[in-house]
């Protein structure tokens, strides 16, 4: 933006010369209101000399016909809410024919607003009453509600290009995150045991509810702790598999255990005769 | 139980490693313990003081709090980076002003504004930065879509609100037709507001 | 001309916004003067030590100088990652739930619950993660294993034993393990199971 706005500029130097409140242009424009466009650019005021190669790049630099208008306002140090619009249509006249004759491709909305102030400066003329001061009566007053708008929002756009963006004018913050060396695992808690229970509910083809116990599960864990201490197939005392230490609830709990899993055909138990030693081995336990 | 400074060692830990900027809601969770609001914001201040002076800076965005370098150091880190950044064109700028200072728009209104035409590509390339998108659509045949800017734009030109945009030049406001001039430029701009405008889709 | 401290500002903003580590020569990129590298060493390893302490460390890889978060930290920071945190498939969570209330349980007891075949992946990202194992073999045909959870399950949980599971209502289905048992008492209790299972479809 800093870029075009220079560029922007930079026309104006060349074109506004030496001239005082109204250019040359300007004047000689004024004079003449009644002429024929044509005629008005046999006499091209010498502060409108652009060099051929550079006048390409001066209408690029407009970014319409309003830009353009703007340019011719402000370089005549025209006040915005009184424009003289038979000054200011010869003006503009001007340069669109220039833009013409240099076989520029001319935007259709550069000939619109050309009509537009033709209009405007035509109705300028018809008497209206002095009293009524009113702008909603002036035909200007469009016209300028659209110059004030566009004139802020171009103000506007330099403002905010003249803010730092991030990228160009300041940068974020790279730092690297030290990854653990450890994949990252789900998290289980109790709840989603539950909830993964309750969707079996859901699905599995239940006949009939009853309750999990907290006594039932202390038997099924005992069960594995079991299964555990045989696995390799030795046999185990019986007694061995009883901490009496524990209480009475662990040694019972046990017993349970044992029985279930005898009902289950995961164990053997054995004795060779009764009031001998009884063992208990895994069921399976050759293959181990 | 972490004391202050083990809480802002963290707090500055997570923002210079963070990718996007850190909301309060976002550093709450850094701690398993409560850290009230006001807290984290009185060590979020003291953290930002304690990094004056130096080459990067912590600022406070519309989405939250992040680091970034201070545009006076630009000169020497752009030595390193092979591709800047393009400038925005005029037009380009033009109608990002417009929709920031206008939203929400339709490229109707933009092109009013602007009295010439405002090609897809100025649309596309301010949607593709993340800085405008579509917030719904005007009622009127066609169905425009309106937009207006993204938090993302704030974030990236270190704002944390549309009211820290620069003012607007108050042009008439000098001049003896300013009341009247602004005052039916209010009412032109009230009417197109209470033009039907339909809720986001 | 910039003093040391000022490049030490320059060096850390460019580390710190760096994407990748800076070589040394990447760092003297940045001014436009000489620097000497040996210059250079010496105020990254006093940039280095101004950094001690703190969640975020410049260290000296091969490719070049780099600030980094300290693996301490990453506890912190992983609570802010915005992806959300691994979970396990519905498949395993059943699984699971199924080994940990009804264990000892093969494959197929999974199966006949879940109504699904149970895939191979399942058991084993269980067994990964140290959470089942195999506690013996059932003696039918194909000894298919018997699964259990472990005490690294209950630790992982925060269980001190399985009674600490919150009790649940069962699924009353196949599980009571009626084929594999011989008494005609078991078998007679495998019927009455297995008369309204058919009745609930």
């Amino acid at each position: 933006m800093i870029e075009t706005a220079a560029a922007n500029d930079a026309p104006q130097d060349e074109v506004a010369g030496a001239s005082g409140v109204l250019p040359p242009l300007a004047r000689a424009a004024e004079s003449r209101v009644a002429t024929v466009r044509g005629e008005a650019m046999l006499e091209m005021p010498l502060d409108l000399y652009i060099p051929p190669d550079a006048l390409e790049v001066f209408f690029d630099t407009f970014e319409g016909p309003l830009d353009l208008l703007l340019y011719l306002i402000r370089k005549a140090n025209i006040d915005i809410l009184d424009i003289p619009m038979a000054r200011l249509t010869e003006q503009y006249l001007e340069y669109v024919e220039l833009m013409r004759r240099r076989n520029l491709e001319l935007a259709a909305e550069y000939l619109l607003m050309a009509a537009l102030l033709m209009e405007i400066k035509s109705r300028m003329l018809l008497p209206r009453p002095r009293t009524v001061l009113d702008d909603e009566d002036d035909p200007r007053a469009e016209l300028v509600r659209r110059l004030v708008e566009y004139e802020n929002m171009k103000l506007a756009a330099h403002k905010l290009d003249a803010l730092p963006v991030l990228g160009r004018d300041f940068l974020t913050l790279e730092v690297w995150i030290e990854q653990a060396a450890v994949q990252r695992l789900p998290q289980v808690r109790t709840e989603d045991l539950i909830a993964a229970w309750q969707s079996l509910l859901m699905h599995a083809r239940m006949t009939q509810h009853h309750k999990v116990t907290r006594e039932e599960l202390s038997v099924r864990e005992f069960m594995s702790a079991i299964l555990r201490r045989l696995h390799g197939g030795q046999f185990a005392n019986f007694t061995s598999l009883f901490e009496v230490g524990k209480g009475v609830a662990v040694v019972v709990v046990s017993f349970l255990a044992l029985l279930e899993l005898v009902r289950e055909s995961l164990i053997e138990v054995t004795q060779s005769e009764p009031y001998a030693p009884i063992y208990v081995k895994l069921a399976h336990a050759q293959s181990e | 139980m972490l004391n202050p400074n083990d809480v802002k060692t963290v707090l500055e830990a997570a923002l210079l490693a963070a990718q996007e900027p850190l909301a309060l809601a976002d550093l709450k969770r850094l701690f398993e313990e409560e850290i009230g609001a006001d807290t984290l914001r009185r060590l979020l201040d003291e953290l930002r003081e304690g990094w004056q002076g130096r080459g990067v800076e912590l600022v406070n965005l519309a989405s939250g709090w992040r680091f970034q370098t201070r545009p006076e150091f630009q000169q020497y880190l752009e030595r390193l980076s092979h591709d800047k950044p393009p400038r925005y064109s005029r037009a380009v700028m033009e109608t990002l002003a417009i929709i920031a200072y206008r939203q929400p728009v339709t490229r109707g209104d933009i092109e009013n504004i602007r009295g010439v035409t405002v090609s897809t590509n100025v649309i596309k390339s301010l949607e593709a930065r993340g800085w405008i998108d579509t917030v719904g659509f005007r009622d009127v045949p066609g169905r425009p879509a309106l937009y207006a800017t993204t938090k993302n734009f704030l974030d990236d030109l270190g704002l944390r609100s549309l009211q820290e945009l620069p003012p607007l030049e108050q042009i008439s406001s000098t001049l003896d037709l300013a009341p009247q001039i602004s005052s039916s430029e209010q009412s032109t701009a009230a009417a197109e507001d209470a033009a039907p405008v339909s809720a986001a889709d």
